[in-house]
């Protein structure tokens, strides 16, 4: 028997470095890190040098500085002479507002639409298919200048609301009015809230059921606009008046919110209670008054402590007056985010249900599970989890799309930070990057739900 | 190498416009662009180069317009750009005059019964964002301690469309852009121009910071335009004033006739002379892009010469 | 085809038929669009007794069965289970879905619950029994299927034939007085097919009315007291095994018999 | 027991089936009228599709072709009694435009590189899309036309594409050679390396000197005369080949189980997918010059495409990645015990199938890429949607809305809707695939 | 199993065994992870040998062949092939795997190439044959394993045993003095079965050194000249054919080849 005699212990050789497994991987990482750094180098040393040549030293000094342009819509706070870093908050809040109002509308959108694909019906679901096929093959800025468009044109200017025999008239009993500047629905306020139109406090509060009045956060005795909220008497004592404190919480809201919070827990364990009774008689007892009571009921009783009241849209001088305005800006992209994504969802909704075998539903109902328990206890389970990830791509695509904002002049974070700030500071480095890295976080929150979520329902297999 | 070198050396001039405000720059079908202010790009063309053609325009936004200009992708930019003095130090940028002198106004329907802007409190504004306009029009509302409901649009078009529909009950620009937009309606007698100008708007070409030699090509070719107009050159008379040195110095020196002005400014001898044959002298320009008998219908009002009570002065070809 | 199930001496003694009418099909007609797939259709089934339905592809014998339970409608002729007219009335329907058990070639059962959860869901919500009592009974099936042990595991981590059976004890599960078969093994691996059919004839050995569609003609031997040989939608001889097997009357028959058995 | 035994002796004839449930009236009742929810949702479409219509139609309907401005459309329309707020389309607009709305500011006696460039642009993709159907051959100019396309479009000397191929076929030879002595990896880089250094440093002075010799040539357009729709198609093609390459290396880069290269691409790729596009442009209209050195000057349509290339490419890995997920592994472990090194298992094995996989998905890519091309009309560029706005500042054409978008809308509708039908096809073809 | 090999008589005359080794392994120790895969293997492969490892599933079989050639990496001991020691340098990586020929389980030819030229690769790409010389090599070989004809057709159009032998085919193009099969026959149906084993039989004849990771006893005791029984990662019993099947001395040995042949 033939035998191979150790070749000797080598000493480390350079050719080692690309030849060895055990250092290659090390080579190829070395030589890549050392190549991007010296990317990252060259692109560093450029901008430095250009913006030496342009005479802009990087800072971000501006964000401090007074921002100088109003904002129509805003969810805290804010004037021209806050700070630019304030605006692009307010814009941040303006993203997020859009977004969340896209995504909750989407899917609702699109789960109907998606089901209704399936309809049995020929012509529904043909329709549906003209719809899904309409909006994703258009591009989104398309269909939000468009939807802009619509509404200014179609919708009546608020002059047509004025005169002995108006053109237009407010919807749903004078609550509502519908006009191309956008929607002014009744406002929610407490009793607290009550001020004249110039926003004074009224001097007689109404009787008892006044309410908690705003929290300002950030509140300090310097603040000449916080000196109403340390008063212990005089008119509206206690009261914060506009630019007192970072933000303001509205206690109200906050009390009403746990109320109902509340109530939602209590209904649970109602649930619970029912879920339990069924195991042990097999007989469901009916819940759904009871659960729905508790939640309506203390809530309603809080509300109508805190002086609860609607404000309700009203036309006066150039404009609709109290209320909640939501701008066309607003309507535009949030319907047209909505639509365009809902054509999406309803493709992954359909998709999902799809995916679930028919054979799973004939077994069930051979099981004599009625379609309502069958949707429930089998498909839907098993459709979410082909659904859900894709879903929150999508909403992470909206996220993204409202960006778009711009186009119809919406002050989201792209409008503020990144349009008018820029535009007037000049400051473009500072403003882009700090902008994609607000953009960059949105998303990675999301994408973190989104892999929390897949890990968690993962189907077990052998 | 200055710009003017490279200008030259690459045989077109790129000047920055803006995608399209009627009567100061818009393509037209065969994608030819027309506008007041792309008449002086025109001119400055002609000047450099013998052509009034040899021009790229490239259509910015109020966002790029700056950074196209800084970064070197447009020579100049003549987009109704007002003059001011971050403008000019902080951005680093040369006005080389004014080709137009505005100010910031507002525009309300007849039938709102308003007369004045004092009157527009809680009022909806229409207004372009990424101008001076929106920092004027909040200084001014808050001057006169008002308050208003701002409506950003993004182009003018777009202001106007929503002005027209109802949307906003004032549309602010610059009053030429006001009766440049009104002109075009289907009944512009129905909207008026209220008489508050809030603001002054001297709108010009600017070049970037440092290049002197480019600034002044591009100042003198402004100004050749305004004195042609106060000297009596037109695009009809020029070639035949030019053809001959006349009794008039001053004529003599512009149309390179007399003296090297020319030289001086490293053009051609007859730079003045192709200039003013490209689109005429200032008057005409504005009179065949925005004035009384185009649709848009300006007079001539602050941009009169000022031989005849207007701010158009020329310093003189000596 | 395997004859794998000859394992073991059959138990013939509780396997005796009542008087009393399990299923009653009269004239019952099916079409699928133009397509006439079941052509008048009669047939009686006694309670306790073990059907066997054999027939070339496509012949119509899984819409048979299909239609027995309502899973498909039939447009023609009159169908009893159990006494209850089968009509579009959704209470029936309900009714004689509770009464018979399904079991199909691909076993569907709900992989995103486990077995025990499985087998617990109809009675639970069907049949409104309480949990802990589910349980048991499903414990007790999953016991007669051999599988006790695999209770909490989920259906993609069982072998095809333990999930034939968790299927056939998911059924058994509602209690049923009729049981359909459709294919049970033929998605099935050889050394499955066994454990499969073991609990099938089990089933038969305590007296269950079965109707199974299956080509495992060991099998129908063993346990069926008829045989019925369908083609192109219709019944073409019924039999008892012996007869069937040994002595087929028709054509169509004894073509069937000589490709299944050929080899 | 009842008697079992029974034979038919004769068989039945098929029947036609009970007349309600065939023909129109089955169908109908099948599919419009079953059950009085079905019955009520017919209803309400029907009727929704009625008033739709009815506010529509006569609104398209509308004389005006031939109208040279919105007055002229407006008299047009009063001449026939229409007034109101819509009296009806003007169409004028689009007799007067479109063109433009097509080709943007290309020079008009040029039109035909464009259509050439996208005609042709068809016949280099079918042996790719239609692999079954075409010759193989033409996969040669399959290769060619990444170098033809631009050529046609911005034209110029030939020498450039001719010296861009001439910096692959030098790659490819010292590749060639230092794979020879000193193995693949080293091969590649020498290669590469080869390559650029060709491209950047000795090209320029070769193509002058050529060109000073041979001035062959087509007449240059520049990009900025680049508009309308074939923009849209121009970023969308030259952006989705060159991501493809990117993003077949980030693809392998984020499979490796080497860490930093690893995480190098995934931080790539996350970052490119977190931001939205519009950033992405408005990195490329403002501060893509500060990042260059000095000097350097691209014009915004380069600038763009550079970036919507570099958005394509993190999309584009995710696409193949899935693709290289879909292979088994037995396709590595065949390629390695055969003695194929990394790169040659990639090209020889791994690629070709996994680029096969991810065609409907790159198709898709494509078609979201190029519906997000309107977004340029934000930073200034005159794609059909910057263009509406351009058209709108004609005195002539100022105040018309709907006709523009909607034929906008047409022609991205028209577009997309074929491709996503192609992708679906693909899709099924591949679930089908015989080999 | 199957004995389907046994058709003809196996001709030993070429089937000698010379002194040169061409595999040795010693004190080789794997892990995956914290799992102790392979324990102390010590394995001697003489040129011309060749050689069946049988053993339960998860025994290492398939990890203990895929060491030799590299495709797994090894923690402990040495391997040497063909005189060459596997160490992580990439050359030699690389030549061992051009001598070494493996066939696998799921064959794994690449379906987007011909048969022609999933045969002519690795020839091309990796020894630089010229093309014509590697596709009439390549035709060569398919004329042994006997399917020429299936030259230009994909793998996707071919039946599994000729799939298979293919596999063969491709990496005999190669000449490699060395042939590691795993499992080769396990994924075929029993008709395909016959001619694979054909194939290897024919190999073993002509004097190829092989290691065969098989279940087919029947081909173990026709052509291997040493079966070698691992358990647990372990080498437990290794002996020429008729010894190991006739006289088995370890109980587990004995235990799995009751399993295996019992039936
Ligand atoms: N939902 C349906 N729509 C239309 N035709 C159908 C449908 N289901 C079954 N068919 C057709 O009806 C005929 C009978 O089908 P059935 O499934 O009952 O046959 P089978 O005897 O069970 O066949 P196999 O042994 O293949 O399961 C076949 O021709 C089949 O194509
Ligand atoms: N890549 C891997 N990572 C972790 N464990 C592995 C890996 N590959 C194999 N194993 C484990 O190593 C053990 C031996 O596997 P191996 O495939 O060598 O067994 P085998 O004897 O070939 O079995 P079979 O007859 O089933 O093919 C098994 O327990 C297996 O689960
Ligand atoms: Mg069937
Ligand atoms: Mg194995």
């Amino acid at each position: 028997m033939a035998t191979v005699s150790d070749p000797p212990k080598e000493a480390f050789r350079l050719s080692q470095l690309i030849y060895d497994t055990r250092y290659r991987s090390m080579t190829i990482q070395i030589v890549a890190l050392i190549g991007f750094l010296v990317l990252i180098g060259w692109l560093i040393s450029n901008t430095a040098q250009n913006l030496a040549d342009l005479g802009k030293e990087p800072s971000f000094q501006f964000m401090g500085e007074a921002a100088g342009y109003d904002i129509n819509q805003r969810l805290i706070d804010y004037n021209n002479q806050d700070s630019h870093l304030r605006a692009a908050f307010v814009g941040i809040l303006n993203t997020l507002l859009v977004a969340v109002m896209g995504c909750a509308t989407a899917t609702i959108l699109g789960v109907i639409i998606g089901v209704l694909r399936l309809s049995k019906n020929w012509l529904v679901g043909r329709l549906m298919t003209v719809y899904v096929e309409i909006f994703r093959n258009v591009p989104v800025l398309l269909w939000i200048v468009f939807i802009m468009a619509i509404l200014i044109e179609t919708l009546p200017a608020p002059r047509d609301f004025r005169g002995d025999d108006p053109v237009a008239s407010m919807k749903l009993f004078d609550t509502v009015a519908i006009t191309n500047r956008g929607v002014y629905i009744p406002d929610p306020l407490f009793g607290a809230d009550a001020k004249d139109d110039k926003g004074a406090f009224l001097d007689e509060p109404v009787g008892w059921r006044v309410g908690l009045g705003d929290y300002p956060v950030g509140a300090s005795r310097d603040n000449p606009s916080c000196e109403r909220y340390y008063a212990t008497e005089g008119p509206g004592a206690g009261e914060p008046a506009a630019g007192c404190g970072t933000f303001q919480i509205s206690l109200d809201l906050l009390l009403a919110l746990a109320v109902l919070i509340a109530g939602l827990y209590a209904s649970h364990r109602i649930k619970r209670r029912a879920d339990r009774i069924q195991n042990a008689t097999g007989v469901r007892p009916v819940t759904w008054y009871l659960r729905l009571g508790v939640v309506i009921l203390p809530f309603a009783i809080t509300l109508w402590a805190l002086g609860f009241y609607f404000a309700f849209p009203e036309l006066r001088g150039f404009n609709f007056q109290g209320g909640t305005h939501m701008r066309n800006s607003l309507i535009a992209l949030w319907l047209a985010l909505s639509l365009y994504t809902a054509a999406f969802i309803a493709e992954i909704v359909r998709a999902g249900i799809l995916a679930i075998s028919h054979g799973q539903t004939e077994a069930a109902s051979a099981l004599g599970l009625r379609p309502k328990r069958i949707m429930n206890l089998v498909i839907l389970p098993q459709a979410l989890r082909v659904i859900i990830p894709p879903l929150i791509s999508n909403y992470l695509n909206l996220t993204k799309n409202s960006s778009l904002a711009i186009a119809v002049g919406y002050m989201d974070i792209t409008g503020t930070l990144m349009g008018i700030t820029l535009n007037q500071t000049g400051r473009e480095l500072e403003t882009v990057l700090l902008g994609m890295l607000i953009y960059l976080t949105i998303s990675l929150i999301i994408s973190a739900v989104m892999n929390w979520y897949n890990n968690s329902v993962k189907l077990v297999e052998r | 190498a200055g710009t003017l070198d490279d200008v030259k050396a690459r045989g077109k001039l790129n000047c920055g416009v803006t995608t399209g405000l009627v009567g100061f720059a818009a393509p037209d079908a065969n994608g030819e662009w027309h506008g007041f202010d792309v008449a002086v790009c025109r001119a400055m063309a002609a000047a450099i180069l013998g052509d009034p053609k040899a021009v790229e325009f490239v259509p910015t936004t109020g966002k790029t317009r700056f950074t196209a200009l800084a970064s070197g992708e447009v020579d100049v930019l003549a987009r109704n750009t007002t003059w001011t003095l971050s403008r000019d130090v902080d951005l680093k940028f040369t006005f080389v005059g004014v080709n137009y002198y505005d100010g910031q106004g507002f525009m309300v329907p007849k039938a709102l019964g308003v007369s004045s802007a004092k009157e527009l409190d809680g009022a909806t504004v229409c207004i372009q964002t990424g101008t001076t306009t929106e920092l004027n029009l909040a200084d001014y509302f808050r001057k006169n301690n008002i308050s208003y409901e701002p409506v950003p649009i993004e182009t003018n078009a777009e202001g106007q469309q929503q002005y027209l529909a109802g949307a906003c009950d004032t549309y602010t620009t610059d009053a030429s852009g006001l009766a440049a937009t009104r002109a075009t309606f289907e009944n512009p007698a129905d909207h008026v121009v209220l008489p508050e100008i809030v603001s002054k708007e001297p709108l010009g070409p600017l070049v970037r910071h440092g290049d002197d030699e480019w600034g002044d090509v591009a100042r003198w070719t402004l100004n050749a335009l305004i004195a042609a107009e106060e000297l009596g050159i037109t695009s009809a008379n020029v070639k035949e004033m030019a053809s001959a040195a006349g009794n008039n110095p001053e004529i003599n020196r512009l149309l390179g006739t007399e003296g090297n002005l020319g030289e001086m400014l490293g053009l051609s001898a007859d730079w003045a002379v192709n200039a003013i044959s490209a689109g005429g002298n200032y008057g005409e320009i504005f009179a065949r892009n925005i004035g009384e008998n185009t649709p848009i219908g300006l007079s001539r009002g602050l941009n009169a010469q000022w031989t005849d009570g207007g701010l158009l002065y020329s310093p003189p070809f000596r | 085809m395997s004859e794998l199930a000859m394992g073991r001496e059959v138990d013939r003694s509780k396997m005796t038929v009542s008087d009393e009418v399990a299923v009653e099909i009269t004239n019952m007609n099916k079409w699928f669009g133009t397509f006439h797939v079941l052509r008048d259709i009669n047939l009686t089934v006694q309670r306790g007794e073990r059907i066997v339905i054999a027939g070339p592809s496509g012949s119509g014998k899984s819409t048979l069965i299909r239609c027995i339970n309502a899973l498909e409608e039939h447009q023609q002729g009159r169908i009893v289970v159990d006494g209850t007219v089968l009509s579009s009335d959704l209470k029936n329907i309900d009714k004689i879905r509770s009464e018979v058990g399904m079991v199909f070639q691909h076993f569907n059962l709900f992989p995103h619950l486990t077995i025990l959860e499985n087998c617990t869901l109809a009675p639970i919500w069907v049949r409104k029994t309480p949990k802990r009592e589910a349980e048991e009974t499903a414990m007790h099936f999953l016991e007669k299927v051999k599988i006790p042990e695999q209770a909490d595991k989920y259906p993609g981590q069982l072998s095809g034939g333990q999930q034939q059976r968790v299927a056939i004890a998911r059924s058994l599960c509602m209690r049923p007085r009729i049981m359909l078969f459709d294919e049970p093994t033929s998605a099935l691996d050889p050394e499955m097919i066994k454990e499969v059919l073991d609990t099938m004839i089990q089933l038969a050995e305590e007296g269950m009315t079965m109707l199974c569609v299956t080509h495992e003609m060991g099998f129908a031997r063993q346990v069926a007291n008829r045989v019925i040989f369908m083609d192109q939608g219709q019944i073409v001889e019924q039999n008892e095994p012996e007869e069937f097997f040994n002595n087929p009357q028709s054509e169509r028959t004894k073509l069937f018999l000589s490709q299944i058995l050929g080899h | 027991m009842s008697e079992v035994s029974y034979v038919r002796t004769e068989m039945l004839p098929e029947r036609e089936p009970p007349a309600t449930t065939i023909g129109v009236i089955g169908w109908m009742r099948e599919n419009l009228f079953s059950g009085w929810f079905n019955t009520a949702l017919t209803i309400v479409s029907l009727t929704f599709v009625v008033m739709l219509l009815n506010a529509i139609l006569p609104w398209i309907f509308s004389p005006t072709w031939y109208a040279t401005s919105l007055g002229e459309c407006r008299d047009i329309l009063r001449g026939m009694g229409r007034e109101g707020h819509y009296p009806g389309a003007c169409w004028g607009v689009i007799r007067d435009r479109w063109v433009q709305l097509l080709f943007g500011f290309y020079p008009s006696e040029l039109y035909w590189r464009p259509i050439m460039a996208f005609l042709l642009l068809g016949v280099a993709l079918a042996p790719v899309l239609f692999s079954d159907r075409v010759p193989r051959k033409l996969l040669w100019f399959s290769a060619v036309y990444p170098f033809l396309f631009p050529w046609l479009l911005w034209g110029g000397p030939i020498w450039g594409p001719l010296m861009v191929i001439a910096g692959f076929v030098i790659g490819w030879f010292v590749y060639r050679a230092a794979d020879k002595r000193a193995g693949g990896l080293a091969g590649i880089i020498a290669g590469v390396l080869a390559a650029v250094i060709w491209w950047l440093l000795v090209s320029g002075y070769v193509i002058d000197g050529v060109s000073a010799v041979l001035p062959i040539g087509i007449e240059a357009v520049q990009s900025r005369n680049f508009g309308g729709f074939m923009l849209s198609v121009t970023i969308g093609v030259v952006a989705i080949a060159c991501s493809l390459p990117i993003g077949v290396v980030l693809a392998l880069g984020r499979q490796s189980d080497l860490l930093i290269v690893k995480a190098l691409c995934v931080g790539f790729i996350e970052f490119i997918r977190g931001v939205p596009l519009i950033t992405l442009l408005f990195v490329a209209s403002t501060l893509l010059n500060i990042f260059m050195p000095p000097g350097t000057n691209f014009d915004i349509i380069l600038r763009v495409i550079i970036m919507a290339t570099l958005f394509a490419s993190a999309y584009m890995a995710e696409v193949i990645r899935g693709g290289l997920a879909a292979l088994p592994q037995g396709q590595y472990e065949g390629a390695d015990s055969l003695g194929l090194d990394y790169w040659q298992a990639q090209r020889l094995v791994i690629m070709p199938q996994a680029l096969k996989i991810s065609i409907p998905g790159i198709v898709s890519t494509f078609i979201g890429l190029f519906k997000d091309t309107t977004l340029v009309s934000i930073i200034g560029l005159l794609d059909p949607l910057g263009l509406s706005n351009s058209i709108r500042a004609d005195a002539a054409w100022n105040g018309i809305v709907w006709e523009i978008y909607g034929f906008i809308a047409l022609l991205f509708f028209a577009f997309c809707f074929a491709m996503s039908r192609y992708s679906m096809y693909l899709e099924r073809k591949l679930n089908t695939g015989h080999h």
